[in-house]
């Protein structure tokens, strides 16, 4: 059987220019660094990332943005980001705001193989400018579309050989649904424990959607 | 063709299961898809998903081990593989819509032309339910489906077009029978094997759907 | 702070005739079977039922059907319920069919506050009748709406005093989901423990959507 | 009216603690709401959710107690009091846009007249995002906004019609500001409690919206 394990560079080398990647994490809690720090490495380019934020410019996925891999984010805030607003306004970085929870729910739609969702959020705002409407009991709500990705990067906080994988605390956030909506889903590891050295309940990820495994520098 | 209904069934499960590939998540219907589990092949690993929320279930327990809560989709106790994780029914259909079973083996009613299945409902007579039957064809990589060529009253189950309700509009990927392996193609019903102990002529006389015959079809490569 | 904990009694008290009620369970397995005999006992009358299936006549949901204190099921499977089908037949109980992929998702929908999803599942077969079908690039979906009840009745292995809950293998099923989505929730559980002796990472539902706890048979 | 920029927070903070109910499932924004935190009236117990994943957050650690993976949406170290439980975003905003969410308190740029609030967003200025707060204020069972009650030029922020981006057509249910308390109802804007220090006067002076005012109008119950 194939063995999921490989290394930063191995993983990196697979992702092209031009990829759409999604990466966890929430203002950097929950982020693979390491994989982050492989593709400013290897200088990726025009990259679009979908997150939740764009961290800070020194930490998470701030880093790709201050080192410019970065086209198109589509994210739900990046205030927290300064060079993000700033390459924004320049006009080499566009950036699709999303509401948190729509965004979450996007994810998991194109895990999960829908077609999307319907929301209450947004509806009378700006987010609802080019989108469908539908009315369910007299009630609106927008038409909220799937996202996919080339590729989720991911942390976890422990894996088996397998890529059964336990998130932990608030690193989790995105990383789960992102998981099950990468067509190649690497995550990044602090601790790998032999199959069969998780209990079946405690599975936040069944290895089903896990590709490949990197391991990572456990704090 | 196979007299013996029960040598019929194994036939079908062994072809199968020659379609599992190693690292394969596969999700086996109830019936004659629930065989395939006992006929993996030497060397090959595979992990079975169950509906009911298990990923890497084996099979069933010793008496006297069985958990209440540990079952699969008929019900039944089975066991823990090393490695299996347990999820609620959302993220166990998120697993099958969203392409991440390589493969579904599923019990049939009709299979047609264009490879549309019906195994579900036979409209005034038996309405069971679609369980998790549609989401399955309709989401998993690979679907195979697993039947008897013929009824008991000798009608076809291979047919032009499905009379009964369908399943989905994702066609089939390969139709496994105690006569022969057909795969579903863009031109047509593909006739692929043909089963030990049966004609050529068997298997069109029985096959109410049109074939494309190759010049040369093999038999399959499975023991009786 | 109110103390969910309560009798088996006070909680089917609760329950008027004619209520929507969700029930968790698959074929049997996580059905809260303490809380469906109350039911039985107080001869509650023309309910609705959402559940996975029903079970079996003298099992989980299917002792409801067995006592005919349903008029309506939603459910996936009715197969291993004669008493089901001939109910049906003769008229005194309605059914309606999802597929179970849809079913859990239109459950979860009505917990998480969302109008519905858009799936591909029913396309072109019967289930699509009477449903708005929506265009995706190019891809049609099926409109599955929210649902919702006025109690959801579910069993947990484990609950801390808040209502902290996790559940058991197979036995988790539509559990968590239907925990969201009732207007109140009441949770069977097997195992109570204090508040704070379940680790953060292995809550499977947190407790602000638990409404009532009660005792049940350790299995 | 309070001149100390502080000690107006303090007041809006201490204000917004009790409408606090015990038991309640609290979000607190960032800013001033999450102040309200330092001021849960005695014997009243509530539970804070944060979006990133978490219900049960406790106050920041102790220096040298701070986990990387503890941390509330504003990216800062927290901790857990007993029964805490942590979850994805998906289940974070299943329970906010579900109703689960008792009150919810954040931050505003504008309310309007009927109860309309921006608070994400200045065209052309400020665009950080609207993180969670569409979902919340959309989601929550109670919303408040607790801000200061004018611009730092001494625009109000009650305003007839916001000119900023919305963050819902959902109504907010009560405005505490440094100079009022204010209900959002069926018929306008209701002016419940005006500030200590401060005079109705002022509070009209200072408030764009039209204001229903009862004949008598106490003082916030809060010390300063």
């Amino acid at each position: 059987m194939k063995n999921k394990l490989i290394s930063v560079e191995q993983a990196i080398e697979m992702i092209p220019d031009g990829a759409v990647l999604m990466i966890g994490g929430f203002l950097g809690d929950g982020t693979p660094e390491l994989l982050v720090d492989g593709l400013i490495k290897a200088g990726k380019k025009n990259l679009t990332v979908i997150a939740n934020d764009t961290a800070f410019p020194d930490r998470g996925i701030g880093k790709l943005i201050a080192n410019k891999l970065v086209k198109k984010v589509i994210v739900s805030h990046i205030g927290t980001n300064p060079e993000t607003q700033k390459q924004m306004i320049e006009g080499t970085l566009e950036v699709e705001l999303v509401p948190q929870g729509t965004l979450a729910e996007r994810v998991r739609a194109g895990g999960f193989g829908l077609g999307g969702i319907l929301t209450p959020t947004g509806v009378g705002t700006v987010v609802e400018n080019g989108k469908q409407k539908i009315t369910i009991n007299g009630k609106e709500f927008l038409v909220e579309t799937a996202l996919k990705a080339d590729f989720a990067l991911i942390k976890a906080k422990k894996a088996d050989f397998l890529g059964n994988l336990v998130f932990n605390y608030t690193a989790r956030n995105f990383n789960p649904l992102m998981a099950f909506a990468g067509n190649v889903t690497i995550v990044e590891v602090d601790e790998l424990v032999p199959v069969g050295g998780i209990d079946p309940n405690e599975v936040h990820v069944p290895h089903a959607v896990v590709d490949y495994i990197v391991r990572g520098n456990a704090k | 063709m196979i007299q013996d209904p029960k040598i019929g069934r194994t036939v079908i499960a062994k072809r199968v299961a020659l379609e599992l590939k190693d690292g394969d998540i596969v999700n086996l219907g109830i019936g004659i898809p629930t065989l395939v589990a006992n006929y993996i092949p030497k060397g090959v690993t595979v992990f079975f998903q169950s509906e009911n929320g298990i990923l890497g279930m084996g099979p069933a327990p010793e008496p006297g081990y069985e958990h209440p809560n540990l079952t699969n989709a008929g019900g039944s106790p089975v066991t823990f593989l090393p490695g299996a994780a347990a999820f609620d029914s959302a993220t166990s259909f998120g697993l099958i819509r969203g392409g991440h079973v390589d493969i579904t083996v599923l019990g049939g009613l009709q299979v047609d032309e264009e490879g549309h299945l019906a195994n579900w409902m036979i409209p005034g007579k038996l309405i069971p339910g679609m369980g998790g039957a549609m989401d399955l064809v309709t989401g998993a990589k690979r679907v195979i489906v697993a039947m008897t060529h013929i009824e008991k009253n000798g009608a076809s189950k291979i047919v032009k077009k499905c009379t009964l309700p369908l399943t989905s509009v994702r066609r089939v990927d390969l139709i496994v029978t105690n006569m022969a392996v057909i795969e579903v193609t863009e031109k047509g019903l593909l006739l692929k094997e043909i089963a030990p102990q049966t004609t050529l002529d068997e298997v069109l006389k029985y096959t109410e759907a049109s074939l494309i015959v190759p010049e040369q079809v093999p038999t399959m490569p499975v023991s009786l």
